[in-house]
């Protein structure tokens, strides 16, 4: 808990922001070669990427302590990566090899991890939010003062499911934290042409859910509004509910020549690049130099070879399992 | 069978509530969660009292949001609970499907085996009274299509006492199917009864010329024409699937390689029900020893009308079912 | 439009209110009957009576036109009566004899009236809205300017259908008056157990639906109410929404032991009793005596007479035509 | 074929797009509604261009809300149009089957025959692209369980092409799955091709010695499987069902009692598939025309993995129907 009464006021106190800078940046480079990757066929299905919206999971992931739980979207690479769960494995599940963290099974939308009670990567829009009411009400039944972060993109709105569950974790007043990553767009369709009322925060409220606006493209502010809704989560007082304000610099997926918007929407919303911005940040209170961030790339680069390696490495697993785990091997507890 | 200190009377919605009395006893992670489970005492009177005897954190009312509470069930048992869901009727779990077939199913697959999801989920189910078009579906069947779930049918009063328990203790999602017209069916039960096993078929009544295979809400009908029969000297057997997924095969071709005819029984429309794919599964494993073809007494493929004389011409029957078997026996 | 115009500002003029009063007492009795006839198994299935609740149904409709459409639920006796749908038809359908408004495959909870555009009679709470929602959709597209009025208890605002319904018909700017039938419980769960914001106004504001409280227990207010907001529906500005608070008397379905409310509280609520008010509210202003009230009873006894025999000499559907209408049976227009 | 003025070359994704533009500028009444239909042009590009030619009140982007739109579809069917709608895929469908199986499918017979439902629903269907788990359901065939419900799986250009404006002109709710993997499929199509009948099952290659019976995305494997055979002198026939609900049963059982031998091929979970269904019809209907029991080839039962390598196995494949082929014909 001093942790996180420290967290909920960050200063840009220099280890604390490097560490920042760097879970960006292996965010971004880990996607930036899975693009490459999808191109070379080393990886299929669909890729979703999250580059530009960097700081949306970083800063969120901040305000959770090791016990707590994430439960994300197929565009989830940001949030496994850095909850903790190893570039290596996460690579490897792309690749589709049993050395991944869902052994292959899942793919870039179904990331899963136990030790960090990473609870997917959910592939349909809204989903997984009935998912982090439930594990919510796991805690609260339990005793715990966990917090279960659920990430969502602003599509997922118009579905009944977040009205279900925006309600029911209200009416329990389970501890949910509520993360809703407002890129303005699902897949082709901008958030006006889904919804009657765009200020998503009046949605929040409809619920008695307290909820405020988080400017998506700034660390600090990402990491402090989810500190500080964390920590009312954590009380017992109920969910939380954060609009993060971002964009997603490139295609939807894989597929998407983006007709919905144009390359000057995109370029405007470049020059508030998350990383761009904080680097500078970084630079002008003295907190960063060149070889700094030259070390960083370094590392970060280092890390993802080493992840492509492991990846190349991994094995097929056995056709024979296919039919394992449609049902549980262990016995009942 | 009569009442003595080992045995007690009892109707199966009594023996459900002792189920779910003896489940809320035996393990504090177990937990009821549904519409109206509380107050008013559960819809079908299943889980009435219980809400004063174990108090509104685990006898919990919810908003009538289905998908929501299904799938809270969902992520409370990948969270060291054991969540008993009841959807108040079949009927409405289509509003809950996405989280059954998407996430209760697939997450154990998908993570790798990683993540179980020790969920239960009882759903009433079936025709009968009168209740339409959008309130009378047979889904049991339907829903057996899904793999990464179980499918429980309980058609006596030990299974719906048994039952239960063992649905509890399996690390998978389990959905029991209880058969609205069976609450107030009554008899007697053995009183130290306890978990019954979930992975084969009974033979409720053996027999030798032809198999009646069916489940749930049609096994009392199955039963009667065969009593019926049996006054024609037509010894019929009497198979009780009990789960439809998986389903026990070996005891469905055992018995049929005996009788060498037989005859399904299901509520489900006829088309692509369960009874088609047990007689596939006939096709398949028992062929050579048929008499002759595998028949299917199932619903009229119609959305269920409100008026009894045509519901009941709708929904299979007893006296079609032996009418089915005396042709049967008759031809070979 | 005149008509419209006339009954935005409806005037206790003796000749109106004596048939607000009247329809009132149709549904009243009507049901009474009903549930006599429940007793006499007579009728079968689920029964859900609407007294109590009259004058919302009575005062809403009428601010429809005859070629507005109207969605209700399982407890709709009272909107068909009052819609022009005869109580011999209705009747005959809780009979389940052919000559029901539904043929007898309907039952109490599905009454449809193709003259009357009459859409259900729906037993899934909040399945009725998205149909609601399409109808007006169809007007729109048409360039009518009809209105669809679609009603719903308060059970059916937790259920995500409510939400994706009001979203895109607010969206799409389309004539859906939505009317919710507020009494208090939805079978045994209080509102207060089922949503954690309870101001239900509220919710339609977040969807930017213009949305009043109504006293449902005052027939002039209801009616002045929907009458005010239809207008505003069919002037094409979108959706409005109304909460009626209200009441039911009876059980939720004739097998409710009513263990989740108090005799007080129903009797609190009796003192409301929308036709004792108005009865008492017309005698005060000097349009109703003794002799008016028992002409009228008498007449609603004779309709309702003539229901009951209509159904008894009505026939069953012959078992042959069961498969009937699965599929049409007249060709593509 | 060759392309000479009397026929096009073009994918199913190009048909289905002529149908749509085709469908759109016959009737007035008709619209397409659906999750990025619109701006995007459409998931699988189908409705590409669309938006700028029939503008936006015919080509409805909606927000993601399934049931809603689905049961607008419903509505506005009721209320004098032509509704096209889309739902992205078959896994997202789940979401709005209480409006399909409740009401799309219930309405006119409820009402005793005074509303009918002039609802299309187009959804994308099946696996094969490493969707995984969530994304990669075949369940056409499930769905053929509901009555008053048609369901169409165009496996060729010229259904993909014809059947939209059949199931338009049609009265009551039809459904049209599209496989995925079919709408780069390139091929010849007569210039002036139209409408197309949905009432028959074709067969697609005849031959004598057993009957391959699929629809929709196995039908190109079927005909891989009969021409490989055809070279180990095995002459295989291949019907393609085209309709799964109302089944052409008929045809089915001309077909089997000619080649004495079937094989159904199906993309849907084996148990519970249409699959069982149309075994059990031959069961039923063709019992003494078989020379050996009818197989079936499907998807195994589990909830679809990532890797390729295990996708491909998961799947119905050629080799494996031509496998079961040459055993069977071989044993009898
Ligand atoms: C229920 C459902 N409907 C449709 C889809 C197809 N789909 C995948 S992602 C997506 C857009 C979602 O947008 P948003 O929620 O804003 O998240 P973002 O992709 O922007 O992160 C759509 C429509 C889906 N996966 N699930
Ligand atoms: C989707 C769904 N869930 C549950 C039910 C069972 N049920 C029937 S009526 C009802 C209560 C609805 O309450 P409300 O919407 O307030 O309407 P009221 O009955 O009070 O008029 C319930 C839970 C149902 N019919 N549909
Ligand atoms: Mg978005
Ligand atoms: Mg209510």
């Amino acid at each position: 808990m001093s942790l996180q009464a420290d967290r909920a006021a960050p200063t840009l106190e220099r280890e604390h922001s490097l560490h920042l800078l760097r879970q960006m940046l292996r965010i971004r480079r880990f996607e930036e070669k899975c693009a490459e990757l999808y191109g070379a066929t080393k990886i299929r299905g669909f890729l979703h990427l999250y580059i530009g919206e960097e700081a949306v999971a970083v800063g969120a992931i901040q305000a959770l302590q090791p016990d707590d739980a994430i439960v994300a979207t197929y565009r989830e690479h940001g949030h496994a990566l850095v909850r903790g769960i190893s570039a290596e494995s996460i690579m490897a599940e792309l690749y589709g090899k049993q050395e991944g963290c869902s052994r292959g099974r899942g793919g870039s939308m179904h990331i899963f991890d136990a030790r960090t009670r990473f609870y997917g990567g959910n592939a349909i829009v809204g989903g997984g939010l009935p998912i982090a009411v439930g594990l919510a009400l796991g805690d609260k039944m339990q005793g715990r003062d966990r917090v279960t972060a659920c990430f969502f993109g602003e599509g997922a709105v118009a579905e009944g499911e977040f009205h279900e569950s925006m309600n029911l974790a209200a009416l329990w007043k389970l501890p949910v934290l509520f993360c809703c990553e407002n890129n303005l767009y699902a897949m082709g369709t901008a958030l006006k042409r889904s919804e009657s009322e765009v200020d998503l925060c009046l949605k929040a409220t409809s619920y008695e859910i307290p909820a405020w606006p988080v400017d998506g493209m700034d660390i600090i502010e990402c990491e402090r509004a989810a500190c500080r809704a964390a920590l009312a989560v954590r009380s017992g007082e109920g969910p939380c509910f954060l609009e993060f304000r971002t964009y997603r610099f490139r295609a939807h997926s894989m597929y998407d020549p983006q007709l919905y918007r144009t390359k000057e929407e995109i370029e405007e919303w470049k020059q508030r690049d998350p990383i761009s911005l904080f680097d500078a940040r970084m630079r002008e209170s003295g907190m960063l130099t060149d070889d700094d961030l030259k070390q960083l790339e370094e590392e970060v680069a280092a890390e993802i070879n080493r992840a492509v390696e492991f990846s190349e490495a991994g094995t097929w697993e056995p056709i024979e399992d296919i039919g394992r785990f449609v049902y549980s091997e262990r016995k009942p507890s | 069978m009569t009442t003595d200190d080992k045995t007690v009377r009892m109707t199966y919605r009594e023996a459900m509530r002792q189920a779910l009395r003896d489940a809320l006893s035996r393990d504090p992670r177990v937990f009821l969660m549904g519409e109206d489970v509380g107050r008013y005492g559960g819809c079908f009177a299943v889980s009435k009292d219980l809400l004063a005897e174990f108090g509104p954190e685990r006898i919990r009312d919810t908003p009538l949001s289905e998908s929501a509470f299904v799938g809270a069930g969902i992520g409370a048992a990948l969270n060291g609970m054991r969540p008993i869901v009841e959807i108040m009727t079949v009927n409405f779990s289509l509003l809950a499907l996405d989280q059954i077939v998407n996430n209760a199913a697939t997450i154990l697959y998908m993570s790798g085996g990683q993540f179980n999801v020790p969920l239960v989920i009882r759903l009433t189910t079936g025709a009968g009274r009168q209740l339409a078009a959008q309130h009378s579906h047979s889904l049991e069947g339907w829903y057996a299509h899904i793999p990464g779930i179980k499918i429980l049918a309980p058609a006596t009063l030990e299974d719906a006492r048994g039952m239960l328990w063992t649905a509890l203790e399996d690390p998978d999602p389990v959905l029991i199917f209880e058969h609205g017209g069976l609450y107030n069916m009554e008899g007697e039960l053995a009183a130290d009864t306890g978990a019954v096993e979930i992975d084969k078929a009974a033979i409720r009544r053996p027999g030798s010329d032809i198999s009646l295979i069916t489940y749930g809400g049609t096994l009392g009908k199955a039963m009667q024409a065969a009593d019926e029969l049996s006054q024609a000297g037509i010894d019929a057997e009497v198979v009780d699937l009990r789960t439809l997924r998986p389903l026990d095969t070996p005891t469905i071709l055992d018995s049929v390689s005996r009788t060498h005819r037989a005859v399904i029984i299901d509520e489900g429309w006829r088309s692509g029900s369960i009874s088609a794919e047990i007689s596939a599964r006939i096709m398949e494993g028992a062929f050579y020893e048929l008499d002759l073809p595998v028949e299917r007494v199932c619903s009229a493929e119609v959305p269920m009308p409100y008026a009894k004389h045509l519901e009941d011409a709708a929904l299979p029957q007893s006296p079609l079912i032996a009418e089915t078997v005396r042709r049967m026996v008759g031809a070979s």
